[in-house]
Parts: structure tokens; C-alpha cells; sequence
């Protein structure tokens, strides 16, 4: 079994979560409570980057992180390295794959919230912020756990991208999803087998207990 | 830590023995990544830390010279033989002198409208693609087989979809009938080298590479090691 | 230095109200459905922007359409009761409660809750979510969340429209006990006229987003601004009369009758038509057999055309000669012991210091209120 | 032939009601928030199931808990007005109203639906969605969308709540004539006990899910079955007595009073105590130097303690020496000419025929509902 | 350009939410309506096909869908034909790829459904099925067009399932995608460009288009 690749997805699948939900809740709220002609485009543009082919995509990504590129030079003049072949590279890699799949779930539960409970929220005295935090986001919690569950399965998943962009190395930018594709292509399916019962399980867990603890919610429907 | 080393898919079973080898001897370890050729081309032009690079494809090797991001032109390290490659237990493998029997016979059958398909890589890019259209164009079948292709989008799925169910067989890699994972699942024959352009695998250290790998590189030119090779279905120049 | 509301736009929600509502003293808006009462408690909490206007609270500006300058609603401190309770689902009661105490540390905060459900008579509910609270016991809850928030403004939509007369007799206890310990002004909307009079220092009327009348219910009752206001208040009563001369007085000649009024006639030129209004409490019955205090004013005769007991109450229709319908309410047993039915030929006196003639008015048959 | 629900269950909401509605028949269900009445309305619906219990309708069993019988909402052809509307977001005013119309061909459902908004007063904004539209009016189109059903029973939960007094009697007058149009029951949820003295045939007073009495509403007003009854009728004039022998007579004491009793007080032992009501109406007050009738029977000396005037209605709360509190109404003009202010002591006649004495119950003065 | 391969594309993304959007709108809903309690477990289950490496599950499905195995051996009895290799084979692959994108879109709007419209529209006389087409559709609206966005997006670049399943054959199983995919390994970078502006092209428009028209909703928010 290779556990450093498991490490390496559930660490990839984690941050790409624990990026992306704050960055669509903000995206999808904004998207959901803003009305301007042009927002149907605004959100054909989110799905966009599910339209290419991965290994498209990661190839799209290989070139422009590179460091003649202006995103991988400008990061590489943050911080001093390149994006390719690194972890902060799937990484970023993954958020862009997975925009489509946070957003989309988030911003349509916000347009479900009722206006008047952020009235009353407002009227209680709770600024903007604290709205979101105390009223919003328990309401709309249902749908910020559809997106972590898919953007987290996704990202266990995805293997075009991040092999082009990751280069497959081992301990960095080798996941789990890579690991079982090099099994499938040794034809070692047994090993595949073990591989993919074991993604299939660490997800199914962790995705029973998304949604086992997203479901307890006592006061939907009487 | 350990070098990294690109490697075509078609070397899956033959380098790893040579590595553990190597390893033995020298006490050095060496990690390998196998995959499509012309993306590890496209990688190391993106500076990826990949120290030797073994391509299926010698013209890889070449352009990276030309743009400056190899040591050198390389090595041709092996030869690639093709074969027909079935299912096995289907008590109809071709005769060694008329390997693309079975190709025919497909082909009658799907006169007779049955479709089992016949496998090979993509000759759009896969060196054993390009190979296989050759050995086909050679028979004289490119034409008429059109309808019973399916493309692997490398020469390892070809050998996954030359063993399903629906596919009659497929031209793949020699090396991969011959690992010990595909032996009790298929048969195959080989099919003769003049019916297709030789496939030389050419490789070359990068400008990333370090002792160790030059070490491996060296290694692997010995006459000996190629033995290693020749065991799995490569021959050498 | 309380609260002085000025909204005025023309769409897409047509206003043009204006009203004031001093610290300590409780506003009653009234007016049919439709006229903009909800709006305009939303527009003081700054929940809507009217196009023009201005809303001003304890000296403070919160909203200038002028000066575009609009505090927001969190910083206007306001308890508003909104129309459909809007109670947080995720929240249980006291939680609701709660909400707006979250300057107090926990300990406090749950007691002062509790407190507030056992004003709105919900001890013991606080643990359940509003979907299993009845319509009432939310709109309590509602009603205890926006006590709690200890307001410089309390704005209540309706507030007790949804629960039973006798827990309704307690809240308006309690809001009372409220308003003589705290000195804020509170708007109250209602479509309960007799909540207004009990409950309002002043009312004020509203159509169509326009105010109409504002004053204190028993001047408001009793002196409608015009016939418009009387018919909103749900006032009968509203004649049209002439003014003549007749025995050298002056005198209101009203179908065949001269009526005597106190006041206000001897500015009216001869020959002028005027609206005029009685107040039910100014229509005096003539006892049976019996002579009865103020029976020489305007004695009229009339036919009973309807009797509608309500309880100890006993709502009169008389219908006089020229068509007109006077009602007015006596007790129950003094509709019995006169015995009154329908059909029965009556004398009512119509008090001359009741009589009130609406300035400028006429009453018009086609004076109808087009939207709703 | 009518609706007769019968309903019984432990929890989570304690039912145990009965009452029965004929058709052409106004049933009034009145009770404290809280007391189940939705609950019942909605088990006639159908979208309620409680553990026991039947509900019949038009001689068909709509719903039977012991043979697990129950036919769904959408076969019971019910017409229910919702206590929050439950008006569909994504239709219009209009399309709401011709939902339940679909069997009819398009021109003729519109036309109906823009009689039926011009039935509810809302000419013209049929083509609004209800997120445009005023509490009120939202609740207006929720009444034409169930009258609007054909139903085979009419079930409003509460539906003039949120409408200015003058629109509601509009619609009290609709449904009166609906009423005479239509023969089928009709079930009438409120928390106006004028609203169900005016409109309703029969009153089922609730208490926590418990139906305590069905009457036509006078007997009920006059005869409540228990003090319990009597409070949540918001009755006062609610006492305690003893029944003695006085000269010979019988008499309820009260207090220092020995006090005539038309009915019932034969049949009583002496000693017994027992709870009696007076209504309001069979308080009369004697008045100032003139004789009155009725002034022989049960005069009583007593304090005026409060005067709340409530337009053209005065209510007058008395104390008498032992403590208990009297209240009736009088006419304001009465009120004013007999002097009446608080602190002033009056004399007042018990009619003897009012007197009820209430069936084996007495008044604690623990007995407070726990539930609300 | 490659005009037989998006139109393969085209009619399989097509297909795809023909299919999926109804099953879904059955299965959403039941997830929606349903209280018991291995929901969490349910739920988790349809997220997983998320989870495989698309390769790997490609690879699976090839072997299930052989006229040995189970499921291929059925489908050929019917029909007669095998299902690897075919577009009804690709297409099936498509519909369990993309299930998650299609369900928890839809099952998140039924579950904001408020209760009390469905019994409104039952006691207005609807049946449940005219109650599901009159109130609950209009009102999960948005969901569906979410779900149909993602899958249609999806299978435009869904490769590594289709091409396991498929095979790449010319006008039957080459959809753009693989069409993409194979100008990017031969170098190609020119054609491959060509392609991926018309499929993001076409994709932009469906979507824009889509989502445009579901954002015409007058009657949310006043
Ligand atoms: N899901 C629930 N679980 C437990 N109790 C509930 C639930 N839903 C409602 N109740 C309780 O059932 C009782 C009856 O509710 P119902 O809505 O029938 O009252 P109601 O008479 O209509 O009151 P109101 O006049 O306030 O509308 C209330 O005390 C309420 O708290
Ligand atoms: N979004 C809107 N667009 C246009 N008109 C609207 C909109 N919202 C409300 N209105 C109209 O504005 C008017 C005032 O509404 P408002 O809710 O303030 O009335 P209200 O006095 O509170 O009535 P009610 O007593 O019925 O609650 C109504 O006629 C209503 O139809
Ligand atoms: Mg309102
Ligand atoms: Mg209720």
C-alpha cells in the first residue's frame, strides 16, 4: 500500500477544501445575492474549467505556472520557487478544477435564504459579518456540504491535472488517484484493487460523516 | 533524495529489475516514474526534477537536446518489438508465420456482423501506434480494419483493451506480453521487425541529472544490463 | 426629540406620510391593507429606502434622501415585530431570544430569555424550534425578541394579530409595563381600531401610502379630518347636510329635519353644503313611556332596520325618512327593556354638541379608495 | 350529513376533541394560541394523521384510526385557507387562485379568478407575485384561492387576521353570502369572539387540544359549561357563592349579598357552594335619582374601580365590599350623564334571570392553564 | 477541426442530462423527502464514483461491461450488442460518472421546497405528480439547471472514463475531449488550442444560455 500518496491526497483533497469553501462562500454569496445583466455569463464562466479534458487542463496550467509564464514567474518572485512540480502547485491546480463544484452548490444556497432573516438579523443588532456567521451560514449549511463532499471526492479523484502538473513525485505530487492509475497500467490489479478499496473507504467515511452531521439538523420540517 | 527517473510506460517491468539491480551493486536507490513519453517531455521543458529520461520516442530526446535542456543527444537503449496480443485459453492464436491471421479473421467476422475490435495505441502520438498502422499498411488491412479499431491512448491500455471481452486481440508491446502480470492472462506472437520502422528508445541524462543517475546511465549501457532488457522483449542495437 | 418620520416617493410604492412620535408615547398606524404601514416601519429600521425623505430618531439623523445618507440597520438600534414573525428556523425560542442579547455574558443572557418567554406566556417552550410552535406562540417570539433588544424604537407590525383575545389583553398589559419603564417611542401598526384607541397616545390614519390624520384617538374619533378618514376608521354616521336659516338660527337642514349643533355652523355661509359626522356615543335612545336627559335635542324618528347583538353590547341600524342610516351601540338589556326589533318605530335625540361638520368636505358617492 | 371529527392522541400534541359541523353551518373554533386548533384543521385536511380518531364528511369516512383508513388531502376536496397562506412564490396573484381551477377550460378560469380578486378587493393586482404584495393582501389571495376550490368543506385558519377592519367586514359579508349559496360545512379558526358571536352558527371552545363545549355562541356566551370555558371567552363576572336559606327563600350568598336566583338554585343542597356567572348585559345600573327597572332584584352597592372608554362603548369595572370585580359596558353617553367616575360609588341590580349557576364547578384561583 | 468528435461530444453530453436530470429528479427528491437513518451512508454512496481516478474507473467499468461479465452479458442478451466500445457504452459510463453532479444539486433544492406549498397544492386538488410539475419544479429550478450545467460541462470534458470505455473510435466513442487530449500529445499545441476555444466556446454559450435563462425568475426577492 502506498501510504505516502494517501498522504498526499487526503493533505491535497483537505487544503483544496479548506481553501475553496471560504473562497466560494464568499464567490457563491455574492454571485446568489447580486442581480446584474451579465450574471448568467458570470457563472457559465465558473463551469468552465470542467469543460476541458484534465490532462488539458493540467496542461494549460504546465505552461502558464512555468516560469517564463506570468503566473509561475510572478509566484516564483513571492516566494522563490516554481509552482510546477510542487505541492502548492496540484494545489492550486486543484481549486481551479474544482471552482465549478464549490460554487455552484454554495450559491444556490444562499439564494434560498429568505430575505427577511437577515432583515430580522440585521434588526437584531448583528453587523454584516456576524449575520453570516450565525444565521447564514447554519442555513446554507446543507449546501457548503455538498461542495466540500464533492470538491473533496473530486480532488481524491483527479489525476489528469495533477499528474501534468505534479509531475508524479513521489511524496510531493504523487496521490493516491496516480498511485492506482500506475497499478492499472502495470497491470497489477490486484493492487489497484487494494489501492481503490481504500480510497473508496477513507472517502466513504469521511463523506458518511459530512453528511451524517450535516443531516442532524432538528428543525427542518416539523 | 533518491533521482528521479522518466520512463516510458512500455519499461514498467524491465526497469524496475534493472534498478533493484543497480541498487544492489551500488548501493544508490533510484525513484522511477513511468508514463507517457511526450509528457515527461513537456515537463522537463518545464524544468521538472527529472534527472534521466528514457522516451519511447527517440524525436523527444532530440528536440530537448535542441532546446538545450539535456546533456547531450543520449543513447539508443532498446529496440521495441510488437505482437499480437489475445486473451488467453481462445484456442485461436495465429501461427507464428502469419500473425495477422487473427486480424483477418476478425475482419470476416464482422462481415458476417459480429464486431470484436482490434487494439492498438493512438498512431497519433504513441511510438507502438505509429508501429502498429505501419505493420497493418504493410498487410495491406489499414483500410478495412478501420471499423474493428479501438485506440489505447497509450500502448498499455491498448494491452488493457486487447484483453477485454469485446476486443478480439491487439498489436502491442512486446515487453508488456512478456511481464509476468499479462503471462497467464494472453497469448501472443511476434510480429516480424521489418513490418514496421525499428522503434528506437533513446535516453538522455537532463541538466537536472547528478551523480548517481550519470552512474545509472552508464549502467545501463553495459553489455550485461541489456540482458536485463533482452529478457523483456527489447532488443539492442 | 423622538421620532419624526417624512418619506415621500411616488413608485414603485406610492408615500407620502409624515409622522411623529414623541419618547414615551406609543403611534398607532392604521389604515386598510395595502396603504404602506409595513413599509414605512421598514423604512424607519432602514430596511427600504423611499426615493425622498426623512427619518430622524433621538436627534440623530438616520436617513436623508436629500444628503443620500442612510444609517444602517444595525446602527439604528430599532425592536422591530416584522409581519410574518421572520423567527430564525435554526434557532430554537430562547435562542431567538437570545440573539439580540449577545452584549450580555451567557449566564445573563439565558436568564433575561427567560424572562421574556414567561412575559409572552411561553415558559417552558424555549427549547423548541419554530416549526413545532403554533402560529401565536411564534409571533410571541417573535414579540420577546424584539423587546429584548432594549431599542431606542420599538416598530410592532401586527404584533398580536395571531393570538386569542385573552393572551392579547396580557401582551398589551405588558407593552404598557414596557412603556412606563422605558422612554422610547413605539409604533404600533394594527388593524385592531379599538387596540389603537386603547393603547395610542396619537393615531395616525393612512391611504395609499399618504398620512391622512394624525391625533389622539378621541379627538381622532370624534373630529375625522374628512369623510375619507371617518369611513377608514370604520366611522358611520357620515351625513351631508345644508346650512339654512330657520327661526332666525342657524340651523343644519338635514332630509326634513333642522338640526341644532353647537359648534361651528355660524362661520358657514347660507345654502352651504356640508359633510357632517355624529359620533354613535352623541345618538341618545328615547325611553319608552319615559322622558330622558337631552330629549328636546334634534329629536328625530326613526325605523330600526337592523339589531346586531354582540354580548352585553347590541349594535342599532335606524333608518330615517329621507334614507339615511344612523347606528349606534346600547347595552344589550336596555335594547331589551326598550323593547327594540327590527321594524320598530324609535325617537333619537342627535346631541347638538356632537355634531360635528367636517372642514371642506362633501362626501362623495363615487369617493373610493381604487387600490387596495 | 355534516363534518364530524372526532380526535384523540397523547402526544407530542395531546388531542381530544370532538365536534360536529352541519352543512350550510358556520363552526367557530375558538381557544388560547396554542390550543391545537390548526392541529384540527388540519387533520380534516388530511395533512395531519393522529394516532386515534375519525373525521367524516358528507357521509363519507375521510379518516379512520382504528381501521387505518385515510383518504388523501387531494380527495377530500377541502378548500383551506393556510394560517401563514402558503401562497405558491412562482404564481401570480391570478395563477394562485386558478390553480385549484385547472378543471375548467383557460378563458373561463381567468374569468373566475378576476372575480373572485374582485371578491377579496383586489381588482388589479392579479398580476403581482405574492413578494409584491401586503401582508394582507397575501392573505386575501390565500381566501379566494380556497374559496375558489369548490369545496365540499371550507376550512380558514384565521383568515381575516391581517386585514383592516372595513375589508374585513367586507369579507365576513362574502362569505355570509357564499354561505347562502353554497350547503356545505365550514370551519372557521379565529381569534375574534365578536368575529365567531357575528358569524358563526355553533363556537367549539379548545383548551390544550381538549374541545370543552360546542353551542350556538348566545347559550354559550350566556351558559359557559365551566369556569374554564367562561375564561377563555374572555368572560369576567365569574364568582363564588353559597346556597343558604334567607326567610324562607332560597339565596345565593355572595359576600354580604343574599341574592335571587331564577334557575336552579332549588335543586341545590344547603350549604353548597358554587361557582356562578352573571353576563354583562344583566348588570344594570340604577340611575342618579330616577328609579329604573329591574331595580328590586339583587341591588348591590359599589365602587367604580376603572372606566376604560372605548368610543361609543364605555366598560365599567365595579368593586363590591368583599372584593370581587364586576365589569359590564354601558353606552359612553350614559356613562357621562350618570356621572360615572372612578371612585364613585353606584348602586347596580343582579337581574335574577342572568344568574346562571354553573354545573358542579367551582373557582380555584390555581386553576391556570400550564400550556399555552 | 475535428467536427465528428463534438458532435459524438455533443450528443453524449446531451444524452447524458436527458437521462441523468430525470433519474436524478426522481432520486434527489427521494433523498430530499426521506428520514432514516443510513441517509448520511446514502448519500455518501452516490458521491463516490466522484472518488475513483476517472482511468481507473473507466478500467472497471470495461470490465463489467465485457460480454462475460454480468452486467455487459445482460445488456448483450437484450440487445445483442456488447456495450464496451459502443456510444451506449460510453454513455452509461457517463451516466454513473456523473451522478453525483446531478443529484446533490437537485436533492439540495427539494429539500428547500417549503413543506407547507406541497400541502397547499394537495389541498388546491393537485395530485402528487401534477403537484411535482406545477409547484416543486418551478421552485427547484435552479437546482436542476445547476446539476445540468455540471453534468453537460462534465461530459464535454470527461475523457479519462469515456476513452477506457470507448475506445476512441471515429464518430461512435471520439469525443472532443480525446480529440484534444491527442492533438496535445502529438505536439500538436496549435490544433489542440483550435479545439479547446470551440468546446469552451460552445460550452459558454449552452451555459450562459442555461443559466440566463434560469436567473429569469421575477417573482424571487421583492
Ligand atoms: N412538531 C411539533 N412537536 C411538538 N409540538 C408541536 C409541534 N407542532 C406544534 N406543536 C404544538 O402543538 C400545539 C398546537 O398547535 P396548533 O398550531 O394546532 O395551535 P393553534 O391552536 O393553531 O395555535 P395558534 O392560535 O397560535 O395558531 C402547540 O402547543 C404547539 O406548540
Ligand atoms: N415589490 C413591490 N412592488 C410593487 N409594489 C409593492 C411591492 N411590495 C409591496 N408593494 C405594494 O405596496 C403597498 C404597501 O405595502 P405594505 O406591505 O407596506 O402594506 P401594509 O399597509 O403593510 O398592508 P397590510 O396591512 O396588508 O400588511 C401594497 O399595495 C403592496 O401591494
Ligand atoms: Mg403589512
Ligand atoms: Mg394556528
Amino acid at each position: 500500500m502506498d501510504w505516502s500518496a494517501l498522504s498526499v491526497s487526503l493533505r491535497l483533497a483537505g487544503f483544496t477544501c479548506l481553501i475553496l469553501i471560504p473562497l466560494s462562500l464568499w464567490l457563491g454569496r455574492a454571485l446568489a445575492y447580486a442581480r446584474f445583466r451579465g450574471k448568467g455569463l458570470c457563472e457559465a464562466l465558473v463551469a468552465l474549467p470542467l469543460v476541458l479534458p484534465p490532462t488539458v487542463l493540467g496542461f494549460y496550467l504546465l505552461m502558464s505556472f512555468g516560469r517564463d509564464a506570468p503566473v509561475g514567474s510572478f509566484w516564483a518572485e513571492l516566494t522563490g520557487r516554481g509552482l510546477n512540480f510542487t505541492f502548492t502547485g496540484i494545489l492550486l491546480a486543484s481549486l481551479i478544477a474544482n471552482l465549478p463544484f464549490a460554487i455552484q452548490p454554495i450559491q444556490r444556497a444562499f439564494e434560498h435564504v429568505p430575505h427577511n432573516l437577515r432583515e430580522a438579523a440585521w434588526c437584531s443588532g448583528l453587523s454584516p459579518w456576524q449575520t453570516l456567521l450565525r444565521i447564514e451560514l447554519p442555513l446554507v449549511w446543507p449546501g457548503i456540504m455538498s461542495a466540500a463532499a464533492l470538491t473533496f471526492a473530486h480532488t481524491l479523484g483527479e489525476f489528469g491535472v495533477i499528474l501534468m502538473v505534479g509531475g508524479a513525485i513521489d511524496g510531493e505530487t504523487r496521490t493516491l488517484a496516480i498511485a492506482i492509475y500506475d497499478r492499472v497500467q502495470a497491470f497489477d490489479e490486484q493492487g489497484a484493487a487494494q489501492m481503490s478499496a481504500l480510497l473508496l473507504l477513507v472517502s466513504f467515511i469521511t463523506l458518511g460523516l459530512v453528511y451524517g452531521l450535516a443531516g442532524r439538523r432538528r428543525w427542518v420540517r416539523g | 533524495g533518491a533521482p528521479i527517473v522518466a520512463a516510458a510506460s512500455d519499461l514498467q517491468f524491465a526497469l524496475p529489475e534493472a534498478a533493484e539491480r543497480f541498487e544492489q551493486e551500488t548501493g544508490h536507490a533510484l525513484r522511477l516514474n513511468f508514463g507517457s513519453s511526450g509528457n515527461f517531455r513537456r515537463q522537463i521543458a518545464q524544468g521538472a526534477p527529472f534527472e534521466l529520461y528514457l522516451s519511447a520516442d527517440e524525436r523527444y530526446v532530440q528536440a530537448l537536446y535542441e532546446q538545450g535542456y539535456t546533456k547531450d543527444k543520449g543513447v539508443i537503449y532498446a529496440i521495441g518489438r510488437l505482437v499480437w496480443l489475445q486473451r488467453a485459453g481462445r484456442d485461436d492464436l495465429p501461427g507464428e508465420d502469419v500473425p495477422l491471421a487473427a486480424v483477418q479473421s476478425a475482419l470476416e467476422a464482422h462481415a458476417s456482423g459480429a464486431s470484436e475490435r482490434i487494439a492498438l495505441a493512438n498512431p497519433e502520438h504513441a511510438p507502438y501506434g505509429v508501429a502498429a498502422q505501419q505493420v497493418l499498411e504493410h498487410a495491406g488491412l489499414w483500410e478495412q480494419t478501420e471499423p474493428l479499431r479501438v485506440f489505447g491512448e497509450n500502448v498499455s491500455q491498448a494491452a488493457q483493451f486487447a484483453l477485454s471481452d469485446d476486443a478480439r486481440g491487439g498489436l502491442v508491446a512486446y515487453s508488456l506480453a512478456l511481464a509476468p502480470a499479462l503471462n497467464a492472462r494472453s497469448e501472443y506472437v511476434l510480429i516480424p521487425e521489418a513490418w514496421h520502422s525499428p522503434l528506437r528508445q533513446r535516453m538522455v541524462l537532463t541538466n537536472q541529472a547528478g551523480e548517481v543517475a550519470s552512474a545509472f546511465y552508464q549502467w545501463l549501457q553495459e553489455d550485461e544490463r541489456q540482458a536485463i532488457l533482452r529478457t523483456y522483449g527489447f532488443s539492442v542495437e | 426629540m423622538g421620532l419624526r418620520v417624512a418619506v415621500d416617493q411616488t413608485g414603485p410604492i406610492p408615500l407620502a406620510a409624515e409622522f411623529v412620535c414623541q419618547p414615551g408615547e406609543l403611534l398607532a398606524l392604521v389604515g386598510p391593507s395595502g396603504s404602506g404601514k409595513t413599509t414605512l416601519l421598514r423604512t424607519i429600521a432602514g430596511l427600504y429606502r423611499p426615493q425622498g425623505g426623512r427619518v430622524e430618531c433621538a436627534g440623530e439623523v438616520w436617513f436623508d434622501a436629500e444628503r443620500k445618507h442612510s444609517l444602517p440597520p444595525q446602527r439604528r438600534q430599532v425592536g422591530m415585530v416584522f409581519q410574518d414573525y421572520a423567527l430564525f428556523p435554526h434557532l430554537t425560542a430562547a435562542q431567538n431570544i437570545q440573539l439580540p442579547l449577545r452584549h450580555l455574558p451567557q449566564p445573563q443572557r439565558s436568564e433575561q430569555a427567560e424572562q421574556w418567554l414567561a412575559k409572552v406566556r411561553l415558559e417552558g417552550l424555549g427549547e423548541r424550534y419554530p416549526n413545532a410552535l403554533s402560529g401565536g406562540q411564534r409571533q410571541r417570539v417573535a414579540l420577546a425578541r424584539a423587546l429584548a433588544r432594549d431599542p431606542k424604537v420599538l416598530l410592532l407590525d401586527e404584533p398580536f394579530s395571531a393570538v386569542d383575545q385573552v393572551t392579547r389583553r396580557r401582551l398589551q398589559r405588558e407593552l404598557a409595563l414596557l412603556r412606563q419603564q422605558i422612554d422610547i417611542p413605539i409604533v404600533l401598526v394594527t388593524h385592531d381600531l379599538e387596540e389603537a384607541a386603547a393603547l395610542a397616545d396619537q393615531i395616525c390614519v393612512l391611504h395609499n401610502g399618504a398620512s391622512l390624520q394624525q391625533d389622539a384617538p378621541e379627538s381622532l374619533f370624534k373630529r375625522p379630518a374628512s369623510p375619507l378618514v371617518a369611513r377608514l376608521l370604520d366611522r358611520h354616521n357620515l351625513f351631508e347636510g345644508v346650512v339654512v336659516d330657520a327661526d332666525g338660527k342657524r340651523r343644519l337642514q338635514w332630509g326634513e329635519h333642522y338640526l341644532e349643533v353647537a359648534d361651528g355652523l355660524d362661520n358657514l355661509p347660507l345654502g352651504e353644503k356640508v359633510t357632517w359626522y355624529l359620533p354613535p356615543s352623541d345618538i341618545v335612545l328615547h325611553r319608552r313611556g319615559r322622558p330622558s336627559h337631552g330629549e328636546r335635542e334634534n329629536p328625530i324618528v326613526a325605523t330600526v332596520s337592523e339589531l346586531v347583538v354582540l354580548g352585553g353590547i347590541t349594535s342599532v341600524s335606524l333608518s330615517v325618512n329621507h334614507g339615511d342610516m344612523l347606528r349606534f351601540d346600547i347595552a344589550t338589556h336596555a335594547a331589551r327593556r326598550n323593547q327594540l326589533t327590527s321594524g320598530a318605530v324609535v325617537k333619537v335625540s342627535l346631541l347638538a354638541a356632537g355634531i360635528y361638520l367636517l372642514p371642506g368636505h362633501r362626501v362623495r358617492a363615487d369617493a373610493h379608495d381604487k387600490r387596495k
